[in-house]
């Protein structure tokens, strides 16, 4: 039987990719950042889990306006790196798990997830930088990834109810899955940022902290937040977080903090992770 | 009237929104091939024209002004690719769509960055 | 206020629309079917609806297995005939309603109907089909549509439930439209029929007429239904009856069964028409 | 074990199923051009080589065996776009799968279909 072991919440940021492949991860301005990711790093080195899912959202790069859905899962074998307009990152290619993303997506659709089903999926920062956060720079990643990309670019992104709901589904459906292995579910985005506009550059910490705290202690209270609520004191692009409450809700109703790390700026960014085992 | 409107400085993506700004967009989505990269760069006009963009969205798109692009349509991810074209940073567009210097913008941002204070709502002080 | 005035169940089969296409109709094969179009369409003359929302499915032409959505809503200016695989069906360019598709859109999916949307979409048989049984062969289609596609051909479709209760918030979502607008929605596809393997050209007439009763006094018990049966009693095609329950959902608790037509076969399907309307 | 999986029959397009044909059905996909269309028929083996195909599905591409092509992960709506080039009915396919003569399947469909009776569950008599 495959089981959910860990939740992992973290920003997505391109720069903290950019910054890792241009061997600046010692610079001042990055060295902060990066040692608090160390001891996130230590636990998934222990962790070793067998897949990955990674609830995360494409920019511009496998999905355009042709064509934007609500949410996807990737089925393929593998996921390239995506070329989102200056070549794609040298990291290696994303291997999938057919056989448990094919059960997730059959099982989704008759619990009534409308999911679109992705056999070509470029795979962009959204999904790899988190990669990178946690597995550092390996050959090959350490483990299979089920790409489950969630649009929250085109206005209005699911609401955070949905993607919690969908985790909570997510959570039943792995357990049902006739094979032992291990699953981490990443939840990433976020946190505090907006990039475009006149109010560029929008930080909200308080609203981070809490958004942290409340993911531990509250999730329930943060499905009910308006989109408008994060648009207004998280940014025009902090709306990604409801993608953590996707990974929450795969996580049942209590969780313990393994790990927690937050850091301003990344970039135009605030950047969060979270670590958290069901208990 | 929707319940973000009074967001200032901010240009929320919806489907009004989207349809404004449809070919501009497409065409930034272009710019993710590297032999349309390539022609954009030899000829920006040419590649730009019968693309279906408004003359007005054609001269934002040239004059690189970030802000007229939000404002005729554009969505951020698609109008930076513009940006990456011209080996620019986030930071910078950051901060000419704020009216702020790449540097100044920079150092906002590493002060914990613009204040939620005051920006919440249009009107508000 | 816009607002649905009726719901249209009918079979998309191609060879219906190739037999308009090549002047067929009055054959002795084709004959007996058309026949009992006209009263339909002389309906439909008289209805004249603004806008018409197309349930159906896509045929590997816009769609293909790299790409599967389980609900896709066309928000598009304009949507071409599809090329098939013999050069696109010599019908109008059907011209969509691209304010009111959005207003579906955003609202589908804040009430929780994870929706793909699309710009771009080449539209089939499965659409076309529909459009020529109800309004013959004009030089321009007589309304604005907006194609909202299911998938059905990659095993799960959406549950009939699912599908009814998207018919449901279609209904509500059009009635908070602010421009006066008469709707009709079309549910497509179906009847028994089974094309594929050894058991292919089954049909179940007592199946489909049972199914054309309930519609109209038993849409809930319909929801009820398991895929299984409608591949077993319908054939592996016949699930695309689930689209009807679509249709259904959107008329509202009661209807009144203006007309109903039913031939077999057309090619290799059991061919039902019904013309609902609200009470 | 499927619910499904003791009709006669009936390959129900299931990820197993999907995964199974991807290639080849993607092949079939690529006949919705005109031009790809030209190129097959110019030469079939060549078109296929280089798409991923397993021998079997090629072969049984080659040979129109559209039951084969069944089996094989193929689905019908795109399996038949090789017959579309052809220019056979659903009919022609329909009879081939089930061993029967295009008229003969005619004449089937025209007295009510292939009844539903014994067809429901193998082994049914
Ligand atoms: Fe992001
Ligand atoms: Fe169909």
């Amino acid at each position: 039987m495959a089981r959910i072991v860990a939740g992992i919440g973290t920003s997505h940021v391109p720069a903290i990719g950019a910054a890792m492949d241009n061997g600046l991860t010692d610079s001042d301005y990055w060295a902060p950042l990066f040692k608090g990711y160390g001891p996130a790093r230590e636990w998934m080195r222990k962790t070793q889990p067998d897949v990955a899912i990674i609830i995360y959202n494409d920019h511009a790069s496998a999905f355009s306006l042709e064509f934007i859905p609500t949410f996807a899962i990737g089925v393929a074998d593998t996921f390239q790196p995506a070329d989102e307009g200056y070549g794609p990152r040298d990291v290696p290619v994303v291997v999938g798990h057919p056989a448990l993303a094919w059960h997730l997506a059959e099982n989704l659709i008759l619990n009534e997830f409308d999911m679109t089903i992705v056999n070509n999926l470029a795979v962009d920062h959204g999904l790899t930088v988190p990669l990178s956060i946690m597995f550092d720079q390996p050959d090959v990643w350490p483990c299979r990834v089920i790409p489950v990309c969630v649009n929250v670019i085109q206005y209005p992104p699911p609401t955070g109810k949905r993607c919690y709901d969908l985790g909570r589904a997510i959570a039943r459906i792995v357990a049902s899955f006739d094979e032992d292995l291990t699953v981490v579910v990443f939840g990433t985005g976020g946190m505090s940022h907006q990039l475009q506009g006149e109010r560029a550059g929008v930080i909200n910490q308080p609203f981070d902290i809490d958004f942290l705290d409340r993911l531990v202690s509250d999730p329930i209270g943060l499905t009910e937040r308006p989109h408008v609520d994060y648009i207004r004191e998280a940014g025009s692009e902090g709306i990604e977080l409801v993608m953590w409450l996707a990974m929450r809700g795969a996580l049942g109703e209590s969780v313990r903090q393994v790990y927690r790390h937050y850091h301003v700026p990344a970039s135009n960014t605030a950047a969060g992770l979270t670590v958290l085992e069901p208990v | 009237m929707k319940d973000y409107s009074d967001i200032p400085g901010t240009y929320v993506f919806d489907g009004e929104h989207s349809r404004k700004g449809y070919r501009l967009n497409m065409f930034c989505m272009s710019l993710n091939e590297e032999a349309n990269r390539e022609l954009f760069i030899q000829d920006e006009s040419a590649y730009l024209d019968g693309r279906g963009l408004t003359p007005a969205q054609k001269r934002a798109v040239l004059d690189r002004d970030y802000l007229e692009l939000l404002k005729l349509g554009g969505n951020i991810y698609y109008t930076f690719k513009i940006a990456m074209l011209d080996r620019k940073s986030m930071q910078y567009v950051g901060g000419q769509m704020s009216g702020m210097t790449e540097e100044a913008f920079k150092e906002m941002m590493a002060n914990g960055g613009r204040a939620i204070e005051g920006n919440r709502r249009v009107g508000e002080s």
